[in-house]
């Protein structure tokens, strides 16, 4: 029942891709290219860039998690609330990482108990959490927070924006996990083979909640890092999220069929997306013209990724 | 040249193929006869599959020429050479799970009506051809609700339902049994009858010696002798398979069971097996015999959890267990090197490294993290005993030659502290010279104080390996004997008795 | 639709640079509005670049960050909620680039051009409820199609509602879908028509979801006196609608391509003179068959 | 454990559950169980409905198309720019079939010859197609179609609406070409063993390039019906119908991964989700308890399908 060996392994050719753009990109423009704007390029796609990690973990086990975007939003709200209620910050950053762990449990018992594909789990818990957030807040904004929140998205730590720390933070506990651990090994081992890894004595459940519970945290982290920087808790904040992250992921030789793939691939690809969003603002292209550059740099990242590789 | 043409249907000339890191077939010049049986014999990794997918075009050569009926083959494709009714049955299976035995064998060759698939039409003529390769089963059913000897069966009709000038065998009595293999023979000699070329591969070197006109032997990747069959004795063909001597061990086993139950069942039953009871000794080999279909993979997933018990007991080591998933077999330490190994053994995806060690982590990690060195060196050890043939470490098995892939799944289970090792057919596709070494391994875990339970269909190694031997007939358990009271005749009988 | 090319050579230091961040570019209404803008710009020879917010805050943000990045002259802000963007705001004024809001307020701006969504809205249900009053005695049943994921357009429905209930206290108000699509509308009020066949007032978010609503009544054969949609933002289908004297009513022109123009000369007035401190209101009108030629004529 | 056949089968419990909508659903409104009403709701379902047609083989194939809400926007502004063009109805519905089978081809194109997986493949040409179809309207909607066009979307033949007609049309084909032909075949072989497929001499690309051009050619109908029941080309037409497609689908029990599924379960897929939006509006459901409710449903009719496996 295996598939042709699938595309998308990383290799070579997307991080030329990557320096190509680079390059592009410093020549036609003067702001590029400077430690300030590179800096606020990572700022902005720290977000992004927390969940990518726990998205490439489900995405191994052949799973995929489309709820991301409404359990940041859903956390963001009741953040947000527990401060205006006056709960202290860190207490209510705690409560909200714990949060966060259920929504994902939640969506892990949906897979494993009631064995709902992933895919139809977390688009229904999509929609869930998603109507929640508009209930909890009427549709409108919660703001009102003590000024030190701003720090973790706004800070400066040793001269380094705090979310970039958040986000390097976060990369090297999933390089460590992937490629160090006994967990990454199962999660590898599932996405390639859930069958065999049953029959290994692997408990093949365990290590399912583990990586739909880390999507939870990692995605209530990334809304501690949002609600901060954008200091209002808008209910429609983080929609549509769960697209630019499957991007990065897939764009970085993450098979979608599981299994396959390595971290370092995603620091390429969710670069590629954060840098050409970038340039694009820098370089005024139009924006219609916008959409039509990025689908057709997307084809062309994996298109040349894929001639490299034959 | 020209002249050779006419009695050379097939010809290779200089073939070589090479991927990173190893060259499959070096320089390899070979012409198969029209109307014979040409054997191609030689070790896991030798090159023999690679060779039938050169044919085929399912791969392309590196270099070299190959030619059909005195043309050069150019541009081949598996679409091509189908159209040219040479037709393969590769030793991997190459079923549609969720498509049923009939729409299996037709794939790709449906009839129709005009446009619509004439059903009726192919269903009858796949019973036809389901009671000429001896399966019993509806055409209706769907190929992944069939073990894999079945779906070997499946392929087997697959083939003979084409137009077929060339059939090439790859290994397909691996998961067959003795009473199948002969029909299939039956089949083969039919066809060379009617004038039809046959290429054939096996290790079971008794089949290739009373089956085929000519064997050509092959080593890494090289053709190191070919001569008609009569030529060759079985000596001489391991000989030259291997390039020295081999000796083959008998029946000197060394008494090693000690009078302790590490495993017990009774009166279990799942959906597949009734009322099964038996018991396994420490240090003993149990073999578990019996024809296909006759439940003996199901009694082995229900030990390992992996069949739902309806009713009866499990005893480990004396104790009342619930097995209810792989999970707690594992727990309870037991071992299960499964006959599918590629739905079930391997991930094919993944590095030799990764599936080595898969199911034995815990051994090489503290606190849940991996010493990589320790567990190259683990693997590296184990790999070198059952002389597996490989690139490097990072390679996908995938990659892998068949029988190498099967060493695989073994050493995987061998790394783990299994006391209780359960082995479903653990030497299909294994050459002559592992699988000696193999039954070395079996031995010596034996005399460890392992205990282990061998269902396999190859009747030579139920009765030369194991202490005690089951035999299981449709679901049930019809007989028990020590091994050196069981012969081939017996074997035969009971596996019978109860259909 | 900008001027990309020469955008970023130098040597061009001597042409203003502005940059704008719409709520979002796949509204009509924002459309018209940069291409006024656009317009003006050009006139007046300032780069003008544009930045989709996509409804949302963080792309607004994201942009907020690159134009200061970039040294712009201007910002000219549609900010979707001002609570988020008021930081940004400060942050642009500390890097000396002047920040204008247009359509929504922001905390401190160098000038704020806009209008009250609902007020806005209440002109609208005027529109309806004058009609309700005068000609069906002042009985109806109304739906009103909202987007109830937007807080400024809440804020009109709540104006609609009000307006519609100030002249007609009567009607009874049936459902409020959300709907701001063609496809919406018409789904809506099809769905509606089911339960409610007497259903004869829709008002809406947007012309766009009544023009659905137009359809789905027309399907059902209302289409006599006793109906009555009103729209929002005046886009020519729906002027040339209300033009034919049937029931699509009235909407309300908010005149983007007019106020797209006055908000880049405000913002070329700031950055000659100085921030301003007084509200400048775009024009808003309310559309009906009596005044409809003289917005149909551009 | 692993003996369970796979979820996402088709089988009764789904149908139950179908029938357990309508049971409530006609006890709680006196509105809908009334032909008017299931004519209006099997009208409004229709576009979506054409597109699950091709949308079902191409996942059956272990693919997927995202890019049919984007190509049903760009042929509706094709279709509607050549008739404001004063370009013959007919000839202009010709050339907007066409055009939809060309995206069709491309996508077809992507994913067999510069092998990127139809995942990334169709996300890519979604923004295109998307961005293509704002450049050519501007942003703007193009409208004023001759009165005869309404007709396909409007309309009725034998006192049934047109849009329906055409539905189960599509869908008759679909049933024909799945069940009953060696391309449907095919179409199972290669998402259940893409590499079995090639071994046993079947084209696959040619297999997959149809699929992909039907999904064109269906979007681009459905795209007809949608503009003639619409009456102006906005650019945002189609955006996000790819999830309602989608959804229908694998609530019908096609396999995500390919190879496994029946068309009739799509069927119950397209009505569960038909009947649910109309329910909602009928009973007056509050807009964000809509969302819960849609994301719970699509959870418990999978359950329920599920359980009813065991
Ligand atoms: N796709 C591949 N990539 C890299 N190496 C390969 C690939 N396929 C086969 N090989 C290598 O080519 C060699 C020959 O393999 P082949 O499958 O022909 O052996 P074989 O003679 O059929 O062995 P067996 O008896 O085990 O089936 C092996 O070393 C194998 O690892
Ligand atoms: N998943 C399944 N669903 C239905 N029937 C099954 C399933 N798996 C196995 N069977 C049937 O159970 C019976 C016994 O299985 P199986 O053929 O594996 O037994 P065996 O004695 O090990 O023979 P073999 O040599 O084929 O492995 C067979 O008739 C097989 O078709
Ligand atoms: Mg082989
Ligand atoms: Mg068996």
């Amino acid at each position: 029942m295996n598939k042709m060996k699938r595309t998308g392994i990383f290799t070579y050719g997307i991080l030329i891709f990557l320096i190509g753009l680079f390059i592009v990109l410093s020549f036609s423009s003067p702001y590029f290219f400077t430690l300030s704007n590179l800096t606020t390029l990572l700022r902005q796609v720290a977000v992004v860039g927390i969940i990518t990690v726990s998205m490439t973990m489900v995405i191994l086990t052949g799973g995929i998690d489309l709820s991301v975007g409404s359990m940041l939003g859903l956390c963001a709200v009741i953040l947000a609330q527990l401060m205006v209620w006056g709960v202290n910050m860190f207490l209510a950053i705690g409560i909200t990482l714990i949060v966060g762990m259920l929504l994902g449990l939640f969506n892990g018992f949906l897979i494993n108990e009631i064995k709902i594909s992933p895919l139809i789990s977390t688009l229904g818990t999509l929609t869930i959490y998603s109507g929640l957030t508009y209930i909890i807040t009427g549709g409108k904004g919660i703001f009102g927070f003590p000024d030190s929140f701003s720090f973790i998205g706004q800070g400066y730590l040793l001269g380094i924006p705090v979310p970039i720390i958040i986000l390097v933070a976060v990369f090297a506990f999933g390089f460590f996990v992937l490629n160090n651990t006994r967990y990454g090994r199962y999660l590898y081992g599932i996405g390639a083979n859930e069958k065999a890894s049953v029959l290994s004595g692997v408990d093949v459940k365990k290590v399912k909640y583990i990586a739909y519970i880390t999507s939870g945290l990692l995605s209530s982290l990334a809304s501690v890092v949002m609600l901060s920087r954008v200091n209002s808790a808008l209910p429609n904040l983080g929609e549509g999220l769960e697209f630019d992250v499957v991007t990065a992921v897939v764009l970085g030789g993450i098979s979608v069929n599981g299994g396959e793939g390595r971290l370092q691939g995603v620091v390429i690809g969710l670069l590629i997306i954060a840098v050409l969003s970038n340039g694009m603002i820098l370089l005024g292209v139009g924006n219609y013209f916008q959409t039509v550059v990025k689908g057709l740099v997307l084809l062309i990242a994996v298109g040349i990724d894929n001639i490299s590789k034959r | 040249m020209e002249d050779q043409m006419n009695d050379y249907i097939l010809t290779l000339e200089n073939i070589t193929k090479e991927y990173p890191g190893v060259t499959a077939l070096n320089d390899v010049t070979i012409s198969f006869e029209k109307g014979k049986i040409h054997a191609l014999v030689g070790e896991n990794g030798a090159g023999k599959s690679t060779l039938i997918k050169l044919l085929t075009g399912a791969i392309d050569k590196t270099s070299g020429k190959i030619f059909y009926k005195g043309e050069e083959l150019k541009n081949n494709s598996p679409i091509k050479s189908l159209d040219r009714k040479i037709i393969p049955v590769y030793q991997e299976l190459n079923m549609i799970p969720t498509l049923s035995v009939y729409d299996n064998i037709f794939y790709g060759h449906e009839m129709t009506k005009g446009i619509a698939l004439d059903k009726k039409y192919m269903r009858e003529k796949t019973s036809e051809l389901l009671k000429q390769v001896g399966l019993k089963v509806s055409p209706k059913t769907k190929a992944r609700e069939l073990g894999v000897g079945n779906q070997q069966l499946v392929e087997i009709a697959k083939a003979l339902i084409k137009d077929v000038d060339v059939l090439i065998l790859d290994e397909p009595t691996t998961s067959l049994t003795d009473i199948e293999t002969e029909n299939l023979f039956g089949i083969i000699r039919n066809l060379k009858k009617r004038g039809i070329s046959i290429i054939y591969i096996s290790h079971r070197l008794d089949e290739v010696l009373q089956l085929s006109d000519t064997i050509t032997v092959l080593r890494d990747g090289e053709v190191v002798d070919t001569r008609p069959s009569y030529a060759f004795d079985e000596e001489h063909l391991i000989k030259s398979m291997v390039g020295r001597n081999l000796s083959r061990s008998t029946r000197n086993k060394e008494k090693t069971v000690k009078n302790e139950k590490v495993l017990e069942l009774r009166n279990v039953s799942t959906d597949q097996v009734k009322n099964i009871s038996f018991h396994l000794l420490k240090g003993e080999i149990l073999g578990i015999a019996g024809l296909m279909g006759s439940g003996r993979t199901e009694l082995a997933e229900a030990i390992f959890g992996r069949d739902k018990i309806t009713s009866g007991e499990i005893f480990v080591n004396g104790e009342l267990k619930k097995i209810n998933s792989p999970k707690d077999a594992v727990d309870e330490h037991m071992a299960f090197i499964t006959e599918d190994r590629k739905t079930l053994g391997l991930m094919l995806d993944l590095s030799v490294l990764e599936n080595v060690t898969y199911a034995s982590l815990k051994k090489v990690t503290t606190n849940g993290t991996i010493d990589k060195d320790e567990e190259k060196q683990v693997v590296e050890e184990i790999l070198e005993r059952l002389n597996v043939k490989y690139a490097s470490l990072d390679e996908k098995v995938l990659n892998l030659s068949g029988g190498n892939q099967q060493k695989v799944v073994i050493a995987k289970w061998l790394l783990t502290n299994a006391s209780i090792l359960i082995f479903d057919e653990p030497t299909q596709g294994i050459d002559v010279g592992s699988k000696e070494e193999i039954y070395g391994i079996l031995r010596k875990l034996a005399k460890e104080g392992k205990s282990i339970i061998l269902v396999s269909s190859e009747n030579e190694e139920i009765m030369n390996i194991t202490d005690r031997v089951l035999v299981m007939s449709n679901g049930e358990i019809a007989s028990e004997y020590k091994s050196e009271a069981l012969t081939a005749d017996t074997l035969f009988k009971d596996s019978a008795r109860l259909l | 639709t900008q001027e990309g090319d020469n955008g970023s050579s130098e040597g061009a230091s001597e042409e203003l640079r502005m940059g704008y961040i719409t709520m979002d570019l796949g509204n009509p209404y924002f459309v018209k509005l940069i291409e006024g803008m656009e317009e003006k710009a050009e006139e007046l020879n300032i780069e003008l670049s544009v930045h989709d917010g996509e409804n949302e805050v963080e792309p607004q943000i994201r942009a907020m960050e690159d134009l200061i990045t970039q040294q712009v002259d201007a910002i000219i802000l549609s900010a979707n909620d001002s609570e988020a963007l008021n930081p940004m705001v400060q942050q642009a004024k500390e890097a000396g680039i002047s920040v204008i809001a247009a359509n929504a307020p922001v905390e401190d701006p160098d000038a704020f051009i806009g209008s009250i969504e609902y007020d806005n809205g209440f002109q609208a249900g005027e529109i309806a409820g004058e009609y309700i009053r005068d000609n069906l005695n002042g009985e109806a049943k109304a739906a009103i199609l909202q987007l109830s994921t937007i807080p400024a357009a809440l804020e009109r429905t709540e104006g609609q509602k009000d307006g519609l209930l100030s002249l007609a206290p009567d009607t009874e108000i049936v459902a409020e879908p959300d709907a701001s699509t063609r496809e919406g509308g018409l789904t809506a009020i099809e769905t509606l028509l089911q339960s409610h066949p007497d259903l004869n007032v829709v008002l809406g978010i947007n012309d766009d979801a009544v023009l659905g609503a137009y359809q789905a009544m027309k399907a059902a054969g209302k289409d006599g006196e006793d109906v009555v949609l009103v729209g929002f933002d005046a886009i020519e289908e729906a002027l040339l609608k209300i033009k034919e004297g049937g029931i699509y009513r009235g909407t309300i022109d908010i005149a983007p391509f007019e106020s797209g123009k006055v908000i880049i000369d405000t913002a070329d007035r700031v950055l000659e003179e100085g921030p301003i401190e007084e509200l400048i209101e775009f024009p808003v009108t309310k559309v009906t068959e009596e005044n409809v030629d003289e917005f149909l004529d551009e």
